[in-house]
């Protein structure tokens, strides 16, 4: 069954349209990546996901309801939760408070401490450093406290925006088996990256976004063997 | 190799800095002049200085209070809410007609704990409404307006207030009851100090004990600081920040009707239309000076520039021969700023603001 | 975001309460009857009443808006939230009585006036339609009608057919303008027509209801046949040399008619204008320092005051004086003076940023005032007493000591102003002052040297509003340091902001409605303030840009409508050390 | 040859975090090098050092002979060092042509007051100014694009004109930091020769920071691997790739294994 | 660009040539403005017509023209007291008139210049751009007055202010510091009266020997202390200190806590609310005030001030206009009908007084001729005015000749400083809500 349903939304910045007519499908437990250039219009389609943008047209439906009349605190609630582009940790606060945040939309502490320890036995690393201010964590730690931030949701879906992006290549594979694992545990994923290699790599499925609109829609397997993919994205010649 | 030495230092010589030293150096000097001058002549005596002191940190205690609001407002916003001078003003000058009443009728004499607590009450409720009002109305349409446009609306707000509460309540002075429990003094190093200046500055550190614990500790004050560093990523969260911004702006109001009935207390006359324009100029000066958008750094500013208004003209000016000290007290106030900024750009507490990132 | 279509009753009830409640706010904060004996046609419209039925005029517009879809719907609920509009005033009137007027039925022990000073017996008498306590049932009918009656009238400039409602719109609003500004008018016509004329329009401030009637009929028919827009397509229809021609000659005349403009409005408007165009002068200045390079002072108004200052020194016959040059010869110690302490000033505040600058020149503009005012300076300057006898400027022998001399003052030193800013900002500096206004560390990192950058900024601001300071000086024949307080600063800023930042012909337009509206609206006294602030937040709402915005902010800020634009560039900067 | 830039010992202290640890590099006139290390490892605040934005507590840097460090940011620019921003950072509301006559700044003379007066030699030297920046803009193949607002181009375009304006001012030495951030695989294969061709045609020194290690690899002649504030590794492409302790802090296996194939390739 | 910069230089010398061209033409302007110039009746009249020689011109009325008079007072801000004082008057003594004069309407128009030198000029340039009006009351403010002298005497108009003390004003000696035009007149009495009442009372009746001042940075407050500090050291007392705070100044511990380091006799600060009531709660709390007594000045004198300062100004003194008699108390009955209570500050009976000259004065000068229309000589209201002598009005008696002050010559002074006294607060005011105080004090 498909957890989320996105039929031709049109997003505009002001009076710039960059998404024209998005449709995809999500089904549940799946990894679906979205590849593109930069530009292309994938973090828009995150954004208008999570809520944060609104599609001037379209509707987006999580599990047959309507998500396009919530704000995005509201589709929180809904089960949806976004680690955004260059991972949005809250400096200030220490891991631990950060980690709170990522609950915020709940109140079932037993859950919630449940939660956390999935959180901490996925990342052994925060853990250490729960008392740490999250500013003083490392590229690769932050990366780790956004996701596990984002888990602490206990998400139905999850909405990964380059994870792999600043990272050192030996932290990049680490990030991709972490996002498998957790895509392991249930939680459906859908993941925009640059390192299409890579994204293809774990993913079930993947869209290929061109100026705001998806020209290409295959499983993971296809779009590798895919000429244009393997030129344009994969860097194949 | 002198001459090599020489070449470099004048290439990194900087104009700048060389004045700001000269500045730094002056000033010190003529603090230290100032104080010594002023403490040689022995013009005061001790039991007087201590007097100016705690006149000070209760004057300093509503001052701090106030700037929390400007600072609360400030972390989550990055604006300076520049009528929350009037938020104070809305609280005391409704709360001053409740006061009186009750005065008259007899009910302060009766219980004057209860007859205070209602005042703190109602100043609060009024205050914490005016400021829901004003982010409903003056703000919140022009959240994502360049950061003049707020400021313009704050300053057009601020009018408003004044000349509505004019409007309201007239145009005469009012005065608070004064409460016969509050009279009196404490022995404090020698000197008599007026119990009401010790029961403000009491109740003002504990209010900021609250504050703080609220701020650090519960599941709305965390999301108050995750809303101050990023507000889509708060959302992300499952925060509603319009409420968390409302949230600020109660809690800065609530907070600014107290200290109006701390005024009262501490200096029950001058209860009028105007009255809240000075002490909001005075509160934000504080809040900056202690570095906006830090708690900690408005309590402490608010306190450090009562005693620096209290105390300082005398100590200082008057060892310089200058006459009618007082009167240049605001001058020197905002001399102090300038030169505690030039020390430490980003205020006492502040965090490195204007530290450069490339 | 999506708009859900309400519930009628909800409409009706909101618009009504929130009409009702601007009524009542104007009735408490005392506005209704302040006015309730200022005419403003013959003897039977006062402004007052206007002011009264502002708010229930409101109630029916907004109503009959959300249902304009169902003209009949829309007359019937804006009837409805008309009646529902009069319920605040109503409770106004019981408040009023329970505990102003017959305290004896509640038995309340607190006479609510000594709070709400504006619960008076003229109120009840005003909101009961003169109907007063002893006729209240009938008082609280005729209320109700007139709420009912106005709401619709609020509704019918939505619901009437186009052109029905511009002429209904532009005869009403040029009836009240006219009745309002009457002293104005006078002003204008007295010179214009003479004596006689007046007597025909106005009588006794009020517009005499003949005269009322032939302005609404005039202003009616342009609406109704809307001869704005037909001049517009008319105009657009011109072929293009023509039209530059066209424009040029109307320049010109503008240009003439400029320069005879003092002659037109009499004493008192060229004060106004006189008062204009020196702000117009300095928000030039500002505009640099604020505008242009990004830096947000608050504490303007000191280099007003140095201006003044020198100006006064420099050319008082009194007993301050010291150098007896005149008005010309000083003016050029006035900028140099402006300049110099722009630089001494800015230097300590070179290193603050954003609100950090915004406070410590609020705080020298302060000190300023305080230092003018001190006993300290007073040997030099004055103190409390002021620098008087400063005598009037003197060209070719002719004296300027009045207004309508002093504006081709101003006029001059505005153009050069503007001249100045013009090509200032089409230069390397200015392009520095842009650079460092949108990112001061990159601006650095291309060669720019901020210290200089900055200095200059404070400096030629610093400039202009010296030389205002020292023509408002000649113009005033004596300075008094109370002139120069945090006001002229806030005001100077909320001109370029509301003109449209970085805008040249904004802050023209901002000090005209910022500056000369105030003076013109002198009658309202303690009002005036109320009204600028509400005029400062409406401004903003409805125009964030500002009237006039520079082209290429109008540009940012229609293309940034969309509330979570954020611009690629402006993304928080990673932490990659 | 000699090298232009030269540091150290550098030592960058943040409090109590070392940013930047007892650092040397040396980077040879006409070269292209590159600094690479693990997010955080203090590449950004080298660059920082280097432009004069924070002066470094310990250390030296040399630049064309001279010591630099502690000269202010537009000093070291005027002494010839450009730079572009990891995150782009132009002059978002200002036009593409005036970016890069703001890049132009240091090679400009005119006072502020001949162009209140337009003198003929300002007039001279802005007409000049605006056909070199419109040259400029053809350069990076912006052509046309002059008149808009900065933050309107798109991404890519953006990052151009960062390099256009970092031109502007005739740098001996460019630093670029992460140019081919965002970019897909081809796009990154155009900067490359991009770069290359400002090398040869410009004589450009040039210092990038990268993580696409196929662009990293592919271009730099020199590579220096950061980790924790500390070199980790010097040398040229291959050396990197076989260094195990850039393996390890760094590339990871597989990565260091994908990367040599390509090379390896790359060199038949 | 160029065309730009062309644009605005041929502009600027257009701008230059207009102004020269039209700058004599209108200095004739005004000229040509009294109805002098043009005979006033060009029809055939059936009387001699009435000739205007006046040498500033003549106000003309026509017959249904109401005669019009304004007034520049304080009415918005921190002071508007002074101003709703004034106009209050003002409106009794139209009333008092049955709202008529010389058989018309009298047309009131009140302007706001409020208590500073640029509001004063600009109400000026308004009053003096209606050629109907005949006379101005005003202003509150002595600064307003300094900025507005100039443009009210050259439009030909006399202004009589209730409440201007500085001395300058009537001085015509610019070496002085004067800066009298004519046309102007004060029915209050300067700060010489006043602050040589304070000073004599202080040190005579009161027996203070040391003396300290607090002025607030208006410059009535500043000139006030000073005459006042001179007075006492003239009698052979000492002034310890001479201090300021600012309006708007809250906290008055670290003035007093100076004035209290010599504990002088007396403490004199003639300055306003909100500081006056601050400063008298306040001092109780200082060390060393104990003994020192405590003199304001009329601007505190205001029904809120007892009750605002609480307990501590019992037995403290207040300088300030004092009027009395049986015309008086009809004059506050009269108030007290028409706005309820009593008026809110000290100046009233000036303005009222001011008003009633100002009719008389119109009622002396005015001529009516055949047609009915009515001129009112400007230079001859002047005269009238100013021939004012033993004028006994509310305010006691009024002379608006030429008078001394030790080495200077005033004119347009009209108070004889009859109506001065000082006034003691004591427990009736603070408690039971009495207003005005019992004068203990007369010159």
């Amino acid at each position: 069954m498909s957890i989320l349903v996105i039929d031709n939304i049109h997003t505009y910045y002001g009076k710039i349209q960059a998404l024209k007519g998005i449709s995809l499908e999500v089904e549940e437990g799946e990894i679906v990546t979205l590849i593109g250039a930069n530009g292309a219009g994938k973090t828009t389609t995150l954004r208008t996901i999570s809520g944060l943008l609104h599609p001037r047209f379209g509707t987006i439906f999580l599990e047959g309801e309507d998500l396009s009349k919530y704000t995005a605190h509201e589709i929180v609630f809904k089960g949806v939760a976004m680690v955004p582009e260059g991972r949005g940790i809250f400096t200030r606060l220490s891991v631990q408070e950060n980690l709170d945040m990522g609950a915020y939309s709940r109140n079932d502490k037993a859950v919630i401490a449940k939660d956390l320890e999935l959180v901490f036995s996925l990342f052994p690393r925060l853990k250490e450093r729960r008392k740490q201010v999250a500013g003083t964590l490392s590229g690769g730690e932050q990366q780790m406290l956004a996701t596990g931030r984002a888990l602490m949701a206990h998400p139905r879906l999850l909405l990964l925006d380059e994870p792999s992006m600043g990272l050192a290549p030996v932290l990049v594979e680490n990030t991709f088996e972490t996002i498998q694992a957790i895509n392991d545990e249930g939680t459906t994923i859908l993941l925009v990256e640059q390192n299409a290699t890579m994204a293809l790599s774990v993913a079930d499925r993947g869209y290929v976004l061109q100026t705001g609109e998806i020209v290409l829609s295959d499983t993971a397997e296809n779009l590798k063997q895919n000429e244009m993919v393997q030129k344009a994205y994969l860097g194949i010649d | 190799m002198l001459k090599g030495f020489l070449d470099r230092y004048l290439e990194r010589f900087s104009w700048v800095s060389f004045f700001l030293r000269l500045f730094q150096i002056a000033a010190i000097i003529i603090i230290v002049v100032g104080v010594y001058n002023t403490l040689t002549t022995a013009k005061y005596t001790n039991a007087q200085w201590v007097t100016l002191v705690f006149a000070g940190l209760a004057q300093g205690s509503i001052y701090a209070l106030i700037a929390l609001g400007y600072t609360l407002v400030y972390g989550i916003l990055l604006m300076i809410n520049f009528a929350h001078g009037e938020v104070y003003m809305a609280g005391a000058f409704t709360a001053v007609f409740l006061a009186n009443y009750q005065a008259e009728s007899g009910f302060l004499a009766r219980s004057p704990w209860l007859a205070i607590l209602s005042w703190l009450a109602l100043a609060v409720v009024v205050s914490t409404v005016i400021a829901i009002l004003l982010e409903r109305i003056a703000y919140r349409p022009l959240r994502n307006a360049p950061r003049l446009v707020p400021l313009i609306t704050a300053i057009g707000a601020s009018f408003v207030l004044q000349y509505t509460f004019r409007g309201f309540y007239g145009t005469v002075f009012r005065s608070y009851p004064t409460v016969p429990a509050l009279q009196g003094t404490v022995n404090v190093f020698g000197a008599q100090v007026p119990l009401v200046q010790l029961v403000v500055l009491i109740a003002a550190i504990i209010l900021m004990v609250i504050l703080y614990f609220f701020v650090d500790r519960t599941k709305r004050g965390k999301a108050m600081r995750s809303v101050s560093e990023d507000h889509d990523v708060s959302r992300l969260m499952g925060i509603n920040i319009d409420r968390i911004i409302v949230t600020t702006f109660a809690l800065g109001g609530a907070l600014a009707g107290a200290a109006g009935i701390f005024n009262g207390l501490f200096r029950p006359q001058g209860v009028f239309f105007f009255m809240g324009f000075f002490p909001g100029l005075k509160a934000f000066t504080a809040a900056v000076l202690g570095g906006i958008g830090n708690v900690r750094g408005a309590f402490i500013g608010g306190l450090l520039l009562g005693v620096i208004e209290s105390l300082f003209p005398n100590l200082i000016l008057e060892g310089l021969g200058i006459p009618a000290v007082n009167q240049l007290r605001d001058a020197f106030g905002f001399t102090m700023l300038v030169l505690i900024l030039i020390f430490r750009p980003q205020g006492i507490f502040g965090e490195r603001l204007a530290e450069k990132k490339a | 975001m999506e708009e859900k279509p309400r519930p009628t009753w909800q409409i009706i009830l909101r618009s009504g309460i929130l009409g009702g409640g601007i009524a009542a706010y104007l009735c408490l904060v005392g506005l209704v009857e302040a006015f309730s004996e200022r005419f403003l046609i013959g003897s039977f419209l006062t402004l007052g009443e206007v002011m009264l039925v502002t708010g229930i005029l409101i109630a029916g517009l907004l109503t009959a808006r959300e249902l304009k879809d169902n003209k009949i719907l829309a007359t019937g609920s804006s009837l409805l939230s008309g009646v529902v509009s009069s319920l605040p005033l109503i409770l106004l009137i019981f408040i009023t009585m329970l505990f102003v007027l017959r305290p004896e039925i509640l038995g309340a022990t607190y006479n609510l006036r000594d709070m709400f000073v504006n619960l008076s017996p003229e109120l009840v008498e005003i909101l009961t339609l003169g109907q007063g306590l002893d006729n209240l049932a009938l008082g609280i009918l005729l209320l109700i009608l007139l709420s009912a009656l106005m709401s619709l009238l609020g509704a019918a400039f939505v619901l009437l057919p186009r052109r029905w409602s511009l002429g209904l719109i532009s005869g009403i609003a040029w009836v009240l303008v006219i009745g309002i500004f009457s002293d104005t008018v006078s002003q204008i016509v007295r010179q214009v027509a003479g004596q006689g004329m007046i007597r025909v329009i106005f009588v006794n401030e009020a517009l005499t209801p003949q005269a009322a009637v032939i302005i609404f009929a005039i202003a009616f028919v342009t609406g109704f046949f809307s001869v704005h827009t037909r001049i517009q397509t008319r105009w657009e229809g011109i072929p293009q040399t023509q039209q530059s021609r066209t424009r040029m000659i109307l320049l010109l005349a503008a240009f003439g008619f400029l320069l005879v403009l003092p002659w037109v409005v009499g004493l008192f408007l060229s004060q106004a204008l006189f008062t204009v165009g020196l702000f117009v002068m300095m928000c030039l200045g500002l505009n640099i320092v604020v505008g242009y390079a990004g830096l947000l002072d608050l504490g303007y108004v000191a280099f007003f005051a140095f201006g003044a200052y020198t100006m006064g020194i420099l050319t008082t016959t009194g007993s301050l004086g010291r150098g007896g040059l005149n008005f010309w010869m000083a003016i050029p110690f006035c900028i140099l003076v402006g300049v110099v302490w722009g630089l001494i000033l800015g230097f300590p505040v070179l290193r603050l940023r954003g609100d950090y600058l915004a406070i410590v020149t609020l705080g020298f503009g302060e000190i300023i005032r305080i230092l003018a005012l001190s006993d300290w300076l007073a040997p030099f300057e004055g103190g409390a007493q002021g620098v008087l006898h400063i005598p009037y400027p003197n060209f070719l022998g002719i004296i300027f000591d009045s207004p309508q001399y002093m504006y081709y003052v101003v006029i001059a030193g505005g153009l050069i102003a503007a001249f100045v800013t013009i090509r200032l900002r089409e230069s390397r500096l200015g392009r520095q002052w842009m650079a460092m206004r949108e990112d001061e560390d990159v601006a650095e990192a291309m060669g720019i040297n901020l210290v200089q950058t900055k200095l200059l900024a404070f400096a030629i601001g610093a400039s202009f509003g010296a030389l205002a300071g020292g023509v408002w000086a000649a113009r005033l024949g004596n300075i008094f340091p109370h002139s120069f307080n945090l006001l002229i600063s806030i005001n100077a800023l909320a001109v370029i902001i509301i003109g449209g930042m970085g805008s040249i012909p904004g802050v023209i337009i901002g000090a005209l409605v910022l500056v000369g509206m105030p003076e013109l609206l002198r009658e309202f006294t303690e009002y005036r303030y109320l009204m600028y602030g509400i005029l400062l937040i409406i401004m903003m709402l409805v125009r964030p840009e500002g009237l006039l915005p520079e082209a290429t902010r109008r540009r940012e800020l229609h293309t940034g409508e969309d509330e979570n634009f954020e611009p690629v560039s402006q993304q928080p900067v990673g932490s990659d050390r | 040859m000699a090298p232009i830039l030269r540091s150290e010992n550098v030592t960058k202290r943040f409090g109590g975090l070392i940013a930047v640890s007892n650092f040397d590099v040396e980077v040879e006139e006409h070269s292209i090098s590159a600094v690479i290390g693990p997010n955080g490892a203090g590449k950004t605040t080298f660059f920082n050092c280097i432009t004069g934005f924070y002066v470094p507590e310990e250390g030296e840097i040399y630049f064309g002979g001279r010591t630099i460090q502690g000269l202010s940011p537009d000093l070291i620019t005027k002494s010839g060092i450009a730079r572009t921003y990891q995150n782009i950072r132009l002059f978002a509301n200002m036009t593409a042509i005036e970016n890069i006559l703001v890049g132009q700044h240091p090679r400009l003379k005119s006072s502020w007051i001949s162009s209140i007066f337009k003198t003929r030699g300002q007039q001279e030297e802005e007409a000049l100014a605006l056909e070199e920046a419109n040259r400029l803009l053809r350069y990076v193949g912006l052509t046309g694009l002059g008149d808009q607002l900065a933050h309107n181009l798109p991404y890519g375009a953006q990052r151009r004109l960062e390099i256009a304006r970092a031109l502007a001012s005739q740098p001996v030495l460019l630093l670029l930091d992460e140019p081919t951030a965002g970019m897909n695989p081809q796009e990154s294969a155009e900067m490359m020769v991009f770069i290359r061709t400002l090398r040869d045609d410009l004589g450009i020194t040039i210092l990038l920071i990268e993580h696409d290690m196929r662009v990293v690899m592919g271009i730099s002649e020199q590579i220096s691997v950061m980790d924790f504030g500390e070199k980790i590794a010097e040398g040229n492409p291959k050396e990197i790739q076989g260094n195990p302790r850039v393996i390890e802090a760094y590339l990871g296996r597989g990565a260091a294994a994908g990367l040599e194939l390509e090379t390896r390739s790359n060199g038949n | 660009m160029n065309k730009k910069v062309f644009a605005i230089l041929s502009l600027l010398i257009f701008a230059s040539m207009i102004l020269v061209a039209c700058a004599p033409a209108a200095t004739e302007a005004p000229a040509e403005e009294p109805p002098a110039e043009e005979p006033p009746a060009e029809e055939p009249p059936a009387e001699e017509a009435f000739e205007c020689d006046d040498a500033i011109g003549c106000v003309e009325l026509a017959p249904d023209d109401p005669v019009h008079i304004a007034s520049m007072l304080t009415i918005s801000g921190a002071t508007s007291f002074l101003g709703e004082d004034s106009v209050g008057a003002i409106e009794i003594a139209i009333d008092d008139r049955g709202g008529t004069l010389l058989g018309r309407d009298i047309q009131y128009t009140s302007e706001d210049s409020l208590c500073s030198a640029e509001g004063g000029q600009t109400a000026a340039t308004k009053v003096a751009s209606d050629p109907t009006i005949l006379g101005v009351i005003g202003t509150n403010c002595s600064a307003a007055m300094t900025a507005a002298m100039d443009t009210i005497s050259s439009a030909g108009l006399s202004i009589l202010s209730p409440s201007n003390t500085a001395p300058t004003l009537t001085l015509d000696d610019p070496a002085a510091g004067g800066t009298f035009k004519p046309g102007y007149f004060r029915i209050c009495h300067t700060d010489f009266f006043q602050g040589a009442v304070a000073g004599e009372f202080a040190y005579n009746e009161l027996g203070a020997r040391t003396l300290a001042t607090i002025h607030d940075g208006s410059p009535y407050a500043d000139q006030l202390q000073e005459v006042m500090a001179n007075r006492f050291m003239e009698l052979g007392g000492e002034v310890t200190f001479q201090g300021a705070v600012n309006v708007g100044d809250t906290d008055m511990r670290a003035v007093l806590t100076s004035v209290a380091a010599d504990s002088p006799d007396a403490l004199y600060f003639p300055i306003f609310e909100p500081e006056g009531p601050f400063i008298v709660a306040q001092s109780s709390e200082i060390a060393g005030l104990e003994n020192t007594i405590l003199i304001g000045a009329d601007g505190l004198l205001v029904d809120s001030f007892p009750e605002n300062s609480g307990p501590n100004a019992v037995g403290m003194y207040l300088t300030g206009p004092f009027v009395t008699g049986a015309a008086y108390d009809e004059f506050l009955a009269k108030w007290d009908a028409k706005f309820g209570g009593v008026p809110p500050s000290g100046f009233h009976a000036f303005a009222y007084d001011g008003t009633n000259i100002l009719f008389d004065a119109i009622e002396a000068v005015a001529v009516t001729d055949a047609d009915g229309t009515t001129y009112v000589g400007r230079q001859a209201l002047r005269d009238a005015i100013k021939a004012t002598a033993d004028y006994d009005g509310v305010s006691g008696k009024v002379d608006c000749s030429d008078k001394q002050f030790g080495e200077f010559t005033s004119k347009g002074d009209c108070a004889t400083g009859e109506a001065l006294g000082v006034f003691e607060i004591t427990e009736a005011e603070v408690d039971d809500g009495n207003w005005p105080p019992e004068v203990i004090y007369t010159p």
